[in-house]
């Protein structure tokens, strides 16, 4: 494919192939030790709730049942998956205190010598909860009336524009992250067409073949090895240093080949609570999520509601733009803010539209916690974007290629949050669409290109 | 008797299977295929003393006599599918069993047992008027299918008898069925219906068998369709009303693959589809 | 209980539980590492393995049905270093992503292939259907299947 | 009854690595006494073909055989600090300091090989596992020979180190203002699909794709990612969601039986292609592929059936339910 060079663009198979055929290549679930325990969740029946009293007197006289690990076992029971980028705010605990903030939410962790043993058991705790009712759509949560479900007193994430939120003080009713450019009341008022739409993509799980596999092995000194199903084994260090308030370089993570992830496996979800146990008892411990499990309690793409309206001339050009995108965090902050950060700035897609005016919220409700996927924030709002786009085209009577074309953003211009564009390729890849699809393009589209 | 060991009996005939089920009683899981017995087991639903495993009873078979056709009840779907002559509602509801694996293990016996959204071939067999073959330490009983559900995961069927084998007698000569899933080759019903008539010489219908799975837990006959589609020619109008009543008085399955207004809707549409192939 | 069984060509006794699976005694006890617990309900087919020949979920399948049977798992394809023929067209392919379902795939497309040697589109794909991958979107899965029934 | 057919078409851009960047990405490459070079990093193989793609990447950074380099993978204790493999980053920032690394390692070689040829380190060349001068490409020494001297005559270690980021971009809280990307991909989607009037089923007939990626370092294992990525496309518009009735939490999916993923016999017929269009700031050009190829195909899906059927759905997945409902309230 590329002349110049001797290994860059050589279609090479991919060296793991062999290994994945002759059913070598070694995962996480396939790591075991001497004396390893097994995991199992008592979790939420309830979205959200007060918990009274955790009764596990006869889960532990289940025999090989060897501790019941609750809140009081966690050194530092609070943190935010992506501090280490400047993530904040610290906003979820290992295992709940006193209230639990979605359906499935681990309430303590049974360690048992097997499988089986740890399942039976965690039959067996009782856990009174005083539920309360839960907040579950976005629109709702954001209404100055609704339950507060979070500690800062607003059901969305308040803090200053940027990733550091947690050093910010709040100011409630204002969006998370905000992109002004041009004016757009202007552009509203000199439009010929004004089109609305209200686009909704609910939660998506992302559902490798491979569950949520980890093993901790505690070593001599203080120090742990973890072996997990992670995209991220640093965040998995970072969260578990934090968690157990041991420095970073007491910890290894080990991420084997791991059997799909797609996002789903970048949060650190349950590699604390593995880690916490595997430190109170002193020997390797081991859970592997069920299918449920993965369904119910692990990340899902984030639901997502955008309010578009779109300024629109007779000749087929957008001149304005507004949109209020509603992000679906979950019970915890996890990855959220940065993905409504990249949500919010990419809402031109990949068109010119000067005049903006785009409001991204970060919105907390009673689900499980969501975080990226394959296309974390962009999917979401490319969907919405074009679904618009073809809205726009059908209403203004123009053909969809021709509005894409022409509002296509070339190379000199800027993007909504003012960078100068360099890289745009739309209008060649859209002749090459075209003409793959055997779509006849008029001329004055085929003359068009990124640089002019 | 072959006991493989401790826990896990395997016997070789339906008498030493009958019998450890009225030694062991409650305490004992019969298994066949596994599909649906061994998920309860692994997740710990049931905690079974005792596995009782079908795999060396020989009921593997079909046997087609005249206007009989016999099929054990440990007969995998796989073999449904090897056999020719069976009436074409049944071979279609086989064919609509995808993945390989699930036809090897998936027995038609077993498959009586399972609730929606599974349980396709039961839904078929409905249509086909079959009869099961009940057999327990006081003899052989038979029951219609038509009158073997009795509500959600309730059976005609008594703690020592064991579901040895379906009978259709005098199949009638047309029949089909046919199944929504949410992706063209996944396993899951939506709906799924299955009629089974006869034409006397004027093209009048007789002998009518509509029945409807994926509803609810356990696929039903809807007598109302088929008293309206008997003795009369069949027409598309007629069909059209008929349809009306697929649902009378059927509490619906309202859950993550579909709402109980469209699994109304399709029921219809399928069932139409299915009749005006015979006019 | 006390089970024996031929494992990929080779006899195995183990002890199980009479509710064990198939798929538990081969990862746990016989320490099998190409064979993936993926849902546990016989939906996903990570833990297929053959059974005298024939293609079984082993999260669905006791451990004492095995008794006195042959299991087979994708480690017993190869013979004296020499993959397989599927297992090659896999290769030839890139039939594979994360592998993660795959010893469950080639096992089925062996299967498969074995019962019917030029197997239609609707058959490949009617086959597969208890065998999910999110990975390669299965086009170059049907092709290595494909590749073999054309040699055929 | 009727079956009726559209076409639906998306164009997509997709930013490569976090937005907003600040997220680091580091390596080491470590030369084996064999002439062997091991890669080291903390990023994971997912099945997306990472070990190969940055093999390929630091191969030809240091001038090496592709067979002699082996990336290893996922371990805090062997590698330095990686942010992680997502948001398409890998190729982008951590072929970025692996070109930095090999390039350190190239220069060694290239020392080294300057000192047994007693030729002058301009006038010598690297590529594909050789080092010859200037002109002269028949006479070579290969980079093995040459790792071995390094080690075992000059007594200089042949490592390489390489580290990269975008730096964080500061936000203007009142407009946004930053600069949050990389690079963008490019991507157009046109989707061609058959609505069934009477069930509400949305067959996809064919899927056509062109997607820029900058420089596709595999050409094969980006195929993979576009032929996987419209399959998980496909799901998303169609059927797959954890909250069939969200945002209420009843009817939650909680297995394959109740969240159904396409099976082989769903997957639609797929004509791609790809496009290079080098971007400054990739290794080699590169830009990040895996993500953009899932994004486009839903809207391209919903698109054609609002082609179809006349009604634009607006809440995915549109399953048959949602279709036939919105078919009867357009009548």
């Amino acid at each position: 494919m590329s002349g110049q060079f001797a290994a860059v663009g050589a279609p090479i198979k991919n060296v793991q192939l062999l290994g994945h055929v002759t059913g070598t290549t070694q995962y996480v679930d396939e790591i075991s030790f001497p004396g390893m325990l097994w995991i199992k969740a008592v979790r939420s029946p309830v979205a959200r709730g007060k918990i009274r009293k955790i009764d596990t007197s006869r889960a532990e006289k289940v025999p090989g049942v060897i501790k019941i690990i609750t809140a009081k076992d966690v050194p530092n029971n609070i943190h935010v998956n992506m501090a280490g980028i400047g993530i904040g705010p610290p906003d979820e605990p290992v295992l709940p205190e006193d209230e639990v903030k979605y359906k499935g939410e681990a309430i303590c962790l049974v360690v048992a010598r097997d499988e089986e043993t740890a399942l039976k058991a965690a039959q067996l705790v009782e856990v009174e909860i005083e539920e309360l009712p839960p907040v579950l759509d976005m629109e709702e949560a954001l209404k100055p009336d609704a339950p507060v479900i979070t500690k800062w007193g607003v059901n969305a994430f308040i803090y200053g524009s940027g990733m550091d939120g947690a050093t910010k003080p709040g100011r409630p009713g204002r969006p998370f992250f905000l992109v002004r450019r041009g004016d757009v009341e202007t552009a509203f008022k000199q439009a010929d067409k004004v089109v609305k739409g209200s686009y909704v993509i609910p939660p998506i799980e992302h559902a490798p073949i491979e569950p949520h596999v980890c093993v901790a092995k505690p070593e001599p000194g203080g120090k742990l090895t973890i072996y997990t199903t992670t995209q991220a084994p640093y965040f998995v260090r970072d969260n578990v240093a934090t968690i157990l308030n041991i420095p970073a370089s007491n910890i290894r993570v080990i991420a084997p080949a791991v059997g799909g992830g797609f996002g789903g496996k970048v949060d650190p979800e349950f590699e604390m609570q593995v880690a916490v146990a595997a430190m109170r008892v002193g020997r390797p411990v081991k859970w592997r999520w069920t299918r449920e499990e993965e369904f119910t309690i692990s990340t899902t793409r984030p639901a997502i509601k955008v309010e578009m309206e779109d300024a629109l001339s007779k000749d087929g050009l957008i001149l304005g733009r507004r949109a209020r995108l509603l992000h679906d965090s979950g019970a915890y902050t996890r990855t959220s803010p940065y993905g409504v950060i990249k949500s919010t700035v990419n809402l031109s897609g990949p068109y010119h539209i000067p005049n903006v005016y785009y409001e991204g919220y970060c919105v907390y409700t009673n689900r499980q916690p969501s975080s990226a996927m394959r296309g974390y924030g962009v999917f979401e709002v490319s969907y919405a974007v074009e679904l618009q786009m073809e809205r726009d085209a059908r209403t203004l009577g123009v053909d969809s290629w021709e509005f894409r074309f022409k509002n296509a953003y070339r190379n000199g211009q800027v993007t909504a949050t003012g960078r100068p564009i360099d890289d745009a390729y739309l209008v060649e890849v859209m002749k090459e669409a075209a003409s793959l699809a055997g779509v006849k393009l008029p001329p004055h589209l085929l003359q068009m290109s990124s640089w002019g | 008797m072959s006991q493989v060991a401790s826990g896990y009996y395997a016997p070789a005939s339906l008498r030493d299977a009958i019998s450890l089920k009225r030694r062991l009683r409650e305490k004992a899981l019969f298994v066949a295929g596994g599909t649906a017995a061994v998920q309860l087991v692994s997740k710990m639903i049931a905690e079974p003393e005792a596995i009782i495993s079908l795999e060396k009873v020989p009921l593997d078979y079909v046997k087609i006599r005249g206007n009989v056709v016999e099929i054990g009840a440990t007969t995998p779907i796989s073999r449904l599918l090897e056999t020719r002559g069976l009436p074409t509602a049944l071979r279609e509801a086989a064919e609509n069993i995808h993945g390989l694996a699930l036809k090897d293990m998936a027995t038609v016996g077993g498959n009586i047992f399972t609730p929606a959204p599974a349980g396709d071939i039961a839904t078929a067999l409905l249509s086909l008027d079959a009869t099961l073959v009940l057999r327990g330490t006081r003899g052989v009983r038979t029951v219609p299918l038509s009158k073997f559900y009795r509500g959600p995961l309730k059976y005609n069927i008594k703690a020592d008898e064991v579901l040895t084998a379906i009978r259709i007698r005098r199949p009638p000569r047309l029949s089909s069925f046919l199944k929504q899933t949410p992706w063209r080759y996944s396993g899951p019903t939506i709906a799924s219906v299955s009629v089974g008539l006869d034409l006397d010489k004027n093209k009048k219908a007789r002998r009518v068998m509509v029945a409807i799975g994926g509803l609810t837990t356990h696929p039903y006959r809807v007598k109302r369709a088929e008293r309206l589609l008997t003795s009369k020619k069949l027409t598309s109008e007629l069909i059209e009303e008929a349809a009306k009543h697929l649902v009378d008085n059927v509490d619906i399955i309202d859950d993550a693959l579909a709402s109980s207004w469209y699994r109304e809707v399709i029921a219809q549409v399928l069932f139409k589809k299915i009749l005006n192939r015979f006019i | 209980m006390r089970i024996k069984f031929k494992l990929d060509g080779e006899y195995v006794e183990v002890d199980a539980k009479h509710t064990d699976t198939l798929l538990k005694i081969l990862k746990d006890k016989l320490v099998v590492g190409s064979v993936h617990f993926g849902c546990g309900e016989g939906t996903c087919g990570a833990c297929i393995v053959l059974v005298n020949g024939r293609p079984r979920y082993s999260c669905l399948t006791l451990a004492g049905y095995v008794d006195g049977k042959e299991v087979t798992t994708v480690a017993g394809l190869a013979h004296d270093g020499e993959l397989s023929e599927i297992q090659k067209a896999f290769l030839e392919n890139d039939a594979a992503q994360c592998g993660y379902c795959t010893p469950g795939m080639i096992l089925t497309a062996k299967a498969l292939l074995d019962r019917n040697p030029s197997p239609t589109d609707e058959e490949i794909f009617d086959a597969l259907a208890g065998n999910l991958c999110r990975c390669t979107g299965y086009v170059p899965i049907i092709n290595a299947i494909k590749s073999l029934s054309k040699k055929r | 009854m009727a079956r009726l057919r559209g076409r639906g078409i998306a164009a997509i851009c997709y930013p490569t690595g976090m937005n907003l960047g600040g997220d680091p990405s580091q390596t080491v490459i470590v030369a084996q006494p064999d002439g062997k070079f091991i890669v080291n990093v903390a990023s994971v193989e997912l099945g997306q073909g990472l070990r190969t793609a940055l093999a390929q990447i630091a191969a030809e950074a240091i001038g090496a055989s592709v067979e002699d380099v082996e990336v290893r993978f996922g371990d805090t204790q062997t590698a330095p600090h990686d942010t992680g493999t997502f948001a398409s980053r890998t190729t982008h920032r951590m072929g970025n300091a692996i070109v930095k690394a090999g390039q350190e390692i190239r220069q060694i070689l290239i020392d080294v090989a300057s000192k047994i040829l007693e030729v002058s380190p301009q006038d010598l060349e690297i590529g594909n596992g050789k080092v010859w001068v200037k002109g002269v490409p028949d006479k070579f020494l290969t980079v093995k020979h040459v790792v071995n001297q390094a080690q075992f005559v000059y007594n200089t270690p042949v490592v390489g180190k390489g580290h990269y980021v975008k730096p964080k971009s500061d936000v203007d809280p009142d407009t946004g203002e930053s600069d949050p990307h990389s690079t963008m991909a490019h991507g157009c989607i046109v989707a061609d699909v058959e609505v069934d009037t009477e069930t509400g089923i949305v067959t996809v007939l064919q899927i056509y794709t062109v997607y820029e990626v900058g420089r596709a370092i595999n050409p094969k294992l980006v195929e993979g990612q576009i032929i996987g990525g419209m399959l998980m496309g496909l799901g998303a518009a169609l059927t797959e969601t954890v909250y069939p009735r969200y945002p209420q939490l009843t009817h939650q999916a909680t297995s394959f039986r109740e969240y159904v993923l396409p099976t082989a016999g769903d997957a639609p017929k797929i004509v791609y292609k790809i496009v290079e269009s080098p971007t400054e700031t990739g290794p080699y050009g590169a830009k990040g592929v895996g993500e953009m190829v899932a994004n486009g195909i839903a809207p391209a899906i919903v698109n054609a059936v609002y082609d179809a059927i006349g009604v634009q759905i607006t809440e995915l997945p549109i399953t048959p339910e949602k279709v036939l409902k919105a078919l009867r309230e357009k009548q």
